[in-house]
C-alpha cells in the first residue's frame, strides 16, 4: 500500500505513544494554534534559558489526527533541551520538506524521527497537520522571548 | 415520463455505465467508490451532453437577443425551467434559478434587510418583511452553515434575535421545544429538510404547523431532500424551499428557488441589474415579475438546460425507486456498520424514513486518518464537519467520517465500504 | 505562454475552427455571422473541453473533501484562480469568483449596505463603508443597468444620492462636468472602463484621479475592456473591478471581482452559508480572509476550470493581438457603415481608441425590422437598448442595433453585415 | 426569402401607409400599452355608441416595428365602425391565430387583412408586436364600458 509512504511505522509508533505529551509549568511563553481545515488544536508551552538561548522546556497538549500527533511528539523529542538556533534550523528544514512534494533529502541530524514524515509531503491536504506543531511552538518562543 | 414508482428494482450496473467518472481509475489503480454525493452527485453523459449542445449549438444572449439563435437559447432555458419546476410541481414562474442553494437562502434572508431599509427611506414594501428589533428568527441546531449563518448576519444587521430547535444528544431535533420557543415575535422559521450529516428527516408538518400558527414565514432548505425522493411544493406548506443543481445529477453553478406567487411578489429584489427591470431612468427604476426580478445579469443557461436534462433523467427512474434503492443501500450500511466493533453512528440507527446519509466514527480514530486510509482503497467518503459546526459541538466531536449514496451506488460499493473500515482498523493496529 | 504581442495578422480562419458553433448553419441554411460578442461570446472548444473533463474524471466538492477527487478539483480550481489573477497581473487572493459581472457589482454595493447596517447594531466594521443619507454616489449616464441599478437600490437602503457624469448628445461622457459633481460627500465612484453600446473607453485616469482627490472608493464595470484589450489592474488606480467569463470565451455562470487586498479586507460578507467561515456557532460566525469570504456555497468549480482555459487560449493570441485584431474590423465596420447613405452610426466615429461595439440605425427603419431581415441572412446583432436604457433616452430612440465583434470575426463578416444592410433597405423599399 | 412570409407585401403596405393614424376626440375609453420587450408603445382611443354595442370610431397613435404599426393599421379597417361583438370575435381570431405557431386557417372574415400576419406566428420574438394594438383596443373598449 503506497499509503504506508506517509504512515509509516515510526509515525504510527509516536502517535500510539506520545512522547512529552501535557502541559508543563512553569513556562515563559504558550501558543494556541488551531488548523482551520479540522478544526483540530494544540497548545504549546515553552521555558526559555535565562540568556533565552535555550528551550529547558517544552511541552504541549493537542488534539488531533495520528500525523498531527506524532508531529509534535517528534518535534518534542528533537527540540527539547536544544538551542534556539538547533529549534530553527530543524524547524526550517522541516518546512522546507513539507513543501517539496516529496522531492527532498532531509537531514536526519536536524529532524530526527521527523525524517518519517517525508511521505506526507504528497497530500497536501495533511501538510497542515504535519506542520501545526512546528508553528506553535514558533509562536510559543516568541512570546517567551517577548517576556524577556 | 414519469416511472411508474414501483417496487421495481433498479439496474444499477446500467446506470454507472451513464456516468464517466465511475469508470476512471483513482489512487493505486483502484476502482472509485463515490461515496460522497451529499457534497455533490456525479453527471451522467446526458448532462454534459446536454451543456455541450448548448454550447456547441445555440449559445447566445438569452432573452436578450431576437435573432435565431438567441430564440432557441431562450426556448431551452425556459423548458429546463418549465421541466425542473414540474419536479416539484409548481408553476414556472415561481422558480428561481440562482446560483446555488446558499445563494436562494441568502435571497430569501436578504428581502428581511432589504424591505426593512427601503420602508425606513419611504419605499412602500409589505409589513410582513419588516424586522425590528427584537422580532425572533427560528432555526435548528442542525442546519447546514447556509441555513444559519445568513440568518444571524440578517440579525446583526436588523436587531432580530435567532432562536433554534435545539437537538438532543443523539443530533435529532427536540420537537418538545418548539411550543416554547415559537411566539408572535416569530417572523421566520427556516429548517433543513434533512440532515446532511446525519441523514434524519425533519418533521415538517409538524414545524411548518407550528409557523403557521404564529403567521410565521416558513422556508426550508430542500439540499438534501429533493435530490432523494419525491417532493411536491404544495404538501408542504413552506412559502419558500431552497436546494442546489449540483446534488442531482445537476451541473454545479445552478441553485433554485421555489416559492409562493405571494412571496415572490412582494419580496423586493436581491440582486440587481439588467434583465430584471422594467424601465430604468436615472432617478428610478422598477422591475419586472418573478421569477425574473430575482435573475439578475446573464443567467446560467447552459447549466439550466444542464439540470433540465438531469431532472430528466431521474423523472425516468422515478423518485420513489430513487428513494427506494437509497433506503436499502441505508439499511445495509447502517445493518453493516453497527455489525463491526468500534463503529459508532450518529443520528437514527433504526428503520425509520431517512436519507441515506451515515455519519459514525471509528472509536480512537480521528476521520482524516480514515478517510485517508479509504481514499488509499479508492473509497471517497467527507470526514470534517460538514458545514454544520453546531451538530459538531453537540456530539462533542471535531469532526465526522460521513459516507452518502445516491442511484449510481450498489450494494457493492457498501460491502467495500464495510471490509474498508475494517482495513483501517486493522492498518492502525486498533482492532 | 503570452504571446509576444507583436503587430502580427491573426489567421482568424484557424481560430474559427476552434469554435464549433461557428459551423452551424442557421436559417435558411446560412453560415452564421455571429456580430452579437458583446453580449456573450462564443466558447473555443478547449473550453468545453476543460469543462467535461472536469465533471468527466475529477468532479467533487472542491474545498470540502480531503480524498484523490477532491484534491484534484480543488487543485484545478485554485489553478484556474492563478492563471485568471495573472491575467489582470494581481494576486490569487485579490480574485473572487463570483456567478456574473452583475452580482461582483452587488457584493460592492451590499457591503456598503451590509457595514452600514452592522455597526447600527454594534459590530464594528471600517469607517469607510459606512453610508450616511445625503452621502453621494457618482456613476454615469452611459452605465449598465448592471452598474446604475444596485446603486440605485443602495440609495434607496440608506439614504445616499445619486449622482451622474451625463452624456452629450453623441453618447460620450461630459468631462467637463465631473468638478462640479464630485465633493467630499462622494463615497463611491463606480464607472463602466468601455460602453457596451457605443463601444467608446472611458479615461479612467481622470475619473479615477478624481475619486481619489476626495477618498471615494473607485470600481470600475471591466466587462467590455477585459475581454478586447490587455488591462492590468494595477495601472487604472481602481478599489475593485468587475466583469463576467462569459463575454471572454468562458462558460456562463462565472464572474469576478478583483480588488485591493485593502478593500476585501474591510469589506463584510455579502453572500454567506459554508466554506466561507471559521468558526460557527449557533450565537456567533466569524470568517475566512477573502477570496473565500466572498465565495460562500458549493463554488462554480467547472466554470473555473473552463475560464482558466479560456485565458490561457487567450493568452495564447495575446491581448495586444486581439485588441488589434477589433480595431481594424472596427474600422472597416465604421468605414462602412459611414459609406451606407441612411445609417447613423451612434458613438466615436474617428479613429481614436474604442472597442468594436458598434451602435447604429437605418434612417426610417426599426431595429427590431433590420435584426430580423439580418438574422434571415444568417446574421446574428443584437437590437434593443442593451441594458442601457438612459443612454436610448439621451439619443431619443427606444433602441438601436448594435454589431460587436471578437477574434473569430474576420473581414468577410463585416463585408457581410455591410451587403446586409443594403439589402435591409431594399427589403423595405426605402433605398 | 423566407422572410417574406412574415412581412408579406400587404403588411409592408400598411406599415408604409398607415390607415387610421392619428389620435381623435371625443373618445370614452384610452388605453395606453408598452410593449416590454422593446419599449415600443401605442395609444389606443375609443368611441362606443350610446347603447355600448358599437365602436362609433376607434383611433390610434403608436411607435414602433413594421409589424406592430401594419397591425394597428389592420386592425383600424377591421373594427372602425363594427360591432363590439365582431371586435371580439375577430380579436380572439387573431390571438388564436398568433399562438398558432402557423399552423392555422385564419377566416379572411373576421380578419381582412390580418391573415396577412399568419407568418408573424412564426416568430416568437414578434408575436407581441403583432398583438400589441389589438390587446390596448380591447382594454380602450373595456375603459370606455367602465364610463357608461
Ligand atoms: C458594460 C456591462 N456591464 C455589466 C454587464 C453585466 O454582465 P453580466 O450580465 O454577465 O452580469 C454587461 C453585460 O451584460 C456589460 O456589457
Ligand atoms: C443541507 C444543506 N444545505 C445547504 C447546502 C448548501 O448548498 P450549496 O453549497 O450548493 O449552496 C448544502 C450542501 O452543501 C446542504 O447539504
Ligand atoms: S486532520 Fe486535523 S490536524 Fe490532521
Ligand atoms: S419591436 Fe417593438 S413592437 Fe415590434
Amino acid at each position: 500500500m503506497q499509503l504506508s509512504n506517509m504512515y509509516q511505522e515510526v509515525i504510527l509508533d509516536h502517535y500510539k505513544t506520545p512522547r512529552g505529551k501535557g502541559l508543563q509549568s512553569p513556562f515563559g511563553g504558550e501558543a494556541h494554534h488551531v488548523n482551520p481545515t479540522c478544526g483540530d488544536e494544540i497548545t504549546v508551552r515553552v521555558l526559555l534559558s535565562d540568556d533565552g538561548k535555550f528551550i529547558k522546556k517544552i511541552s504541549y497538549d493537542s488534539t488531533g489526527c495520528s500525523i498531527s500527533q506524532a508531529s509534535a511528539s517528534i518535534m518534542f523529542e528533537q527540540v527539547d533541551g536544544k538551542s534556539l538556533d538547533d529549534f530553527n534550523k530543524s524547524s526550517d528544514e522541516f518546512l522546507a520538506m513539507m513543501q517539496s512534494k516529496g522531492n527532498f533529502e532531509p537531514n536526519e541530524d536536524l529532524l530526527g524521527d521527523g525524517i518519517s514524515m517525508i511521505g506526507v509531503a504528497q497530500y497536501p491536504a495533511r501538510i497542515k497537520c504535519a506542520l501545526l506543531s512546528w508553528m506553535a511552538a514558533k509562536d510559543a518562543i516568541i512570546r517567551a522571548n517577548g517576556d524577556k | 415520463m414519469t416511472n411508474t414508482d414501483s417496487k421495481i428494482k433498479l439496474d444499477i450496473k446500467k446506470i454507472q455505465l451513464d456516468f464517466p467518472i465511475l469508470s476512471r481509475e483513482v489512487r493505486n489503480h483502484r476502482k472509485l467508490i463515490y461515496l460522497d454525493s451529499a457534497a455533490t452527485s456525479q453527471k451522467p453523459q446526458v448532462v454534459i451532453d446536454a451543456q455541450n449542445n448548448f454550447y456547441e449549438t445555440i449559445n447566445s444572449g438569452v432573452h436578450r437577443g431576437a435573432y435565431y439563435l438567441a430564440e432557441l437559447a431562450t426556448d431551452a432555458h425556459e423548458h429546463a425551467r418549465e421541466t425542473i419546476a414540474a419536479f416539484v410541481n409548481i408553476k414556472p414562474e415561481q422558480l428561481v434559478f440562482t446560483k446555488n442553494a446558499t445563494e436562494s437562502l441568502n435571497l430569501l434572508s436578504y428581502s428581511f434587510l432589504n424591505a426593512t431599509m427601503k420602508t425606513k427611506f419611504g419605499s412602500v414594501v409589505d409589513k410582513r418583511l419588516i424586522l425590528n428589533p427584537g422580532d425572533e428568527i427560528l432555526v435548528s441546531e442542525l442546519e447546514h452553515h447556509a441555513n444559519l449563518v445568513p440568518w444571524q448576519e440578517l440579525c446583526l444587521k436588523t436587531g432580530a434575535v435567532l432562536k433554534w430547535i435545539p437537538i438532543t444528544d443523539q443530533g435529532l431535533l427536540d420537537y418538545s421545544k418548539i411550543e416554547s420557543l415559537i411566539s408572535p415575535k416569530t417572523k421566520i422559521v427556516s429548517i433543513s429538510h434533512m440532515s446532511n450529516v446525519l441523514g434524519s428527516i425533519t418533521d415538517l408538518e409538524l414545524v411548518g404547523k407550528a409557523a403557521k400558527s404564529v403567521g410565521a414565514f416558513f422556508f426550508i432548505d430542500a439540499c438534501q431532500s429533493v435530490p432523494h425522493m419525491p417532493v411536491d411544493f404544495s404538501k408542504l406548506g413552506a412559502d419558500a424551499i431552497a436546494w442546489s443543481g449540483h446534488k442531482m445529477l445537476g451541473p454545479l453553478g445552478i441553485g433554485l428557488l421555489a416559492a409562493t406567487d405571494e412571496l415572490l411578489e412582494i419580496m423586493p429584489p436581491f440582486i440587481s441589474g439588467g434583465s430584471m427591470i422594467e424601465t430604468v431612468s436615472m432617478q428610478k427604476s422598477t422591475f419586472t415579475k418573478a421569477p425574473k426580478k430575482f435573475e439578475a445579469g446573464t443567467p446560467p443557461a447552459a447549466e439550466a438546460v444542464g439540470l433540465g436534462a438531469a431532472v430528466e433523467y431521474l423523472q425516468k427512474i422515478g423518485m420513489q425507486n430513487v428513494h427506494n434503492h437509497e433506503r436499502h443501500l441505508t439499511k445495509l450500511m447502517v445493518d453493516g456498520l453497527k455489525n463491526i466493533e468500534g463503529v459508532t453512528i450518529y443520528g437514527p440507527t433504526d428503520d425509520q424514513d431517512r436519507g441515506s446519509t451515515v455519519s459514525f466514527a471509528l472509536n480512537g480514530l480521528h476521520p482524516h486518518d480514515v478517510g485517508q486510509v479509504l481514499d488509499d482503497m479508492g473509497i471517497a467518503v467527507r470526514v470534517g464537519n460538514h458545514c454544520a459546526r453546531p451538530i459538531m459541538d453537540k456530539l462533542k466531536v471535531q469532526s465526522t467520517t460521513r459516507a452518502s449514496t445516491y442511484i449510481y451506488n450498489d450494494d457493492s460499493d457498501i460491502q467495500a465500504l464495510l471490509e474498508g473500515i475494517d482495513e483501517v482498523f486493522r492498518f492502525f493496529g486498533t482492532k
